[in-house]
């Protein structure tokens, strides 16, 4: 249950296959894969499904968009409501080069959460009498109305923590948790990037927020700096 | 309607003050992205509103001038500062607090809210795609709905409507509406105008909402 | 926001009303409220419903039975598959003086987890095809059936963590997790007993177990020394 | 059945020690209560097995002898030694651990296993009541799932049948049979006998297996 320790990130993604759906933890600048994401854009995989809080938004996974990487995203946040700036991603989906499926944050992170727990779905109000409601199923029980909505799975996970053993054991810090510990659970290939390794039982048993068995690939970088100004 | 000239209310800073003064002491409140993210500049400090950012932080006390550190973040990518006692957890953690119900108050921006309280914020038919994030949780799990927004859009079209025409954030929702021009209160009755901003009459709220709206006698101005 | 603290356990859970549902946390002796259910002893409160992972293995929850304070027991351990050793609580169950509703562990967390996460149910496979699922809906989806499993909540939770702050806030100490975080948002009235309260702050912002909104009572006692023997 | 004399075949430790033969070197490891918690004992350190508890602990070593602290013990309630690595977690992380197949492998007791590896192991008809724990989540969750048991009942009865008539934990979820007579794969084709026990021949374990057998030609005796 060795996590492998790759020297570069570039080298962690390269066998990431074309078409791969790809969760990428994150919240804006926190917490987010930036080293990950731009060796995915130099390593150039195309037709890549994305599941991200956001895109446009200060991260950088915009940029994979430059060289048409991205087929779809599934996202929270994808298009600003303002018309004032615009994303790569934005223009491509209004050109119909790129699909868009948006899911509201609290189902998003349930639905991943099921496809890593192996739960087969949860019932939710949220979305009810919306468009997202659209082509699913609704449950009436005991009188209350719910919305099935179903897990999502990623074949490769890209996190981002502050610390990491060989063990895989990942430590995040401040709010850089977010989407990473659950989306650690819920893909085939786990790959994360760190700021530092450590050695196992460094990081007290009570700070794991990863257990090392979700995670595959360790790289250690220096985090890019990002900052969102709205 | 487009060819009036809408009125001159509170700006965007005195909206986010008057919406503060509708918080709780003690209470627990989610500030949406825009507008309401002002509010937590606007509450008093002794009254010990702790703030909750979804993603992922509970007790934050407002924007921080200190040196900006990317990990330490509001649901606006804004830098905040922590208060003693604050927690941090993931967004699982944090949705199941707001879906679960325990969240006092959330302050969202608004497109439209209709006479029964449905609110529309997310998505703007004329841009498309939108981004929703924690939108439809927070109107379907906090205790108290309020919507900050300005009462007419650029265009001249009142904010507030019989039944909403942009696509909906969730249905009955909204418990209170704090606009440039009023604050109104959704009711089991409709919509109660309880407050008009300075300078505004009962008649020219009532111009500039397009759905029934209750004045009642002697509708005071706020005190902001 | 302030959680109360109370001087004495007893003190804690005098108003808790005869009837209630009791959401128990702890792990045989892990976690365990132990104080609060010799309390709640003491207050001699009846026809409680009490929902905990066991009664009767080395937990003092049985101690409830010698007064017949339970009237209905929701739990994964509850009869011992050997007959060598009997609570007091299997004694009354199969004299048909307390009911039990026996539930697979993973099943219990997930649907005390929909009760406080504002969530209609989930979807599982454990105990399809068992007497789990019998009075369930199954669901058939893309082929594969999963059992409905509908949210649990309680009056009142009793819960057991290592140090608290006034705030309400929570740190547990290694294994003493368990089901105290999940149950801490599944109640109306949630008490803890700590070790130890701390000032606001003292307990780092990524060590809160269970962030303070969900903790209406506090009371520091020394914890009651507890041993299951098997 | 009833009348005739079980055979002696190995200890509880031996049928543990070969348990914990089937475990892969760097898998993660549930061990169920009883029998199955005694498999600790047997790897090889050097195999770096990790052993999880369902009570929230990735990471113990196997039972420790030091002072007991009541917040550090397995499923059974029995004091244990951590790892450097060893990892805490509540027990909806657990469980989603488990139920979401990130278990390589779970080694849980049995009272009845039937020819399409269906598992009865919590609920004794006679006694009624049962205790489940987490062995439906672990039967339905671990990739691979080792029984360990006693072949035969006290009363003489084979706990390997045909159809399960004691009420299942899961159906079709046991990957192999471990027995103080026999290793026995369950397969698409059915029961295939792997091992015999020392001095346990052949005819021995199909006489006390009460489903079809398939015995292939030289079943070697197990490597204890």
């Amino acid at each position: 249950m060795q996590a492998e320790v790759f020297d570069t990130p570039d080298s962690a993604v390269a066998d990431i296959p074309d078409g791969a759906t790809i969760l990428v933890g994150g919240f804006v600048s926190a917490g987010t894969p930036s080293n990950l994401i731009l060796a995915l854009k130099r390593s150039g995989q195309t037709g890549l499904t994305a599941v991200a809080n956001n895109i446009g938004l200060g991260d950088l996974l915009d940029e994979l968009c430059e060289d048409r990487q991205l087929a779809k995203v599934i996202a929270t946040f994808a298009i600003r409501a303002s018309g004032t700036r615009s994303s790569r991603f934005e223009a491509q989906y209004r050109a119909g080069e790129a699909e868009l499926e948006l899911v509201p944050q609290g189902t998003l992170i349930e639905r991943l959460r099921a496809g890593g727990a192996g739960l087969g779905g949860v019932l939710t109000r949220t979305g009810l009498g919306t468009m997202m409601a659209e082509g699913k199923q609704v449950l009436e029980l005991d009188g209350d109305r719910w919305l099935l909505e179903r897990p999502l799975r990623g074949d490769v996970a890209l996190l981002k923590a502050w610390r990491g053993d060989r063990h895989g054991n990942l430590q995040y810090r401040l709010a850089g948790l977010n989407f990473n510990p659950v989306m650690a659970t819920a893909a085939d290939l786990v790959i994360a990037e760190v700021e530092q390794i450590v050695e196992p039982g460094e990081i007290p048993p009570g700070s794991v927020g990863t257990p090392g068995i979700y995670v595959d690939r360790l790289v250690e970088c220096e985090p890019v700096p990002v900052r969102w100004d709205g | 309607m487009a060819d009036r000239t809408p009125p001159t209310g509170l700006s965007r800073e005195l909206i986010a003050l008057r919406a503060a003064q509708e918080l709780e002491p003690g209470s627990v409140v989610n500030l949406g992205i825009g507008l309401p993210t002002l509010v937590a500049g606007f509450v008093d400090p002794s009254d010990e509103i702790l703030f909750q950012a979804e993603n992922g932080i509970l007790g934050y006390s407002g924007i921080s001038d200190s040196e900006f550190d990317s990990d330490l973040i509001n649901a606006g990518g804004q830098p905040v500062d922590l208060v003693p006692g604050a927690s941090f957890f993931d967004t699982a953690d944090s949705f199941a607090m707001i879906r679960g119900g325990h969240i006092d108050a959330a302050v969202l921006g608004g497109l439209q809210v209709s006479a029964q309280g449905d609110l529309a914020n997310w998505y703007v038919p004329a841009r498309g795609g939108g981004s929703v994030g924690g939108a439809m949780d927070l109107a379907v799990g906090a205790r108290k709905l309020i919507v900050a927004m300005a009462h007419v859009t650029r265009e001249g079209e009142s904010r507030i409507v019989e039944a909403c025409n942009y696509p909906l954030t969730a249905e009955r929702c909204v418990d209170v509406i704090v606009t440039d021009l009023a604050v109104i209160d959704v009711t089991e009755h409709g919509l109660i105008l309880r407050e008009r901003a300075p300078g505004i009459s009962e008649a020219v709220v009532e111009e500039w909402t397009d759905a029934p709206l209750i004045i009642p006698d002697d509708v005071p101005e706020m005190s902001l």
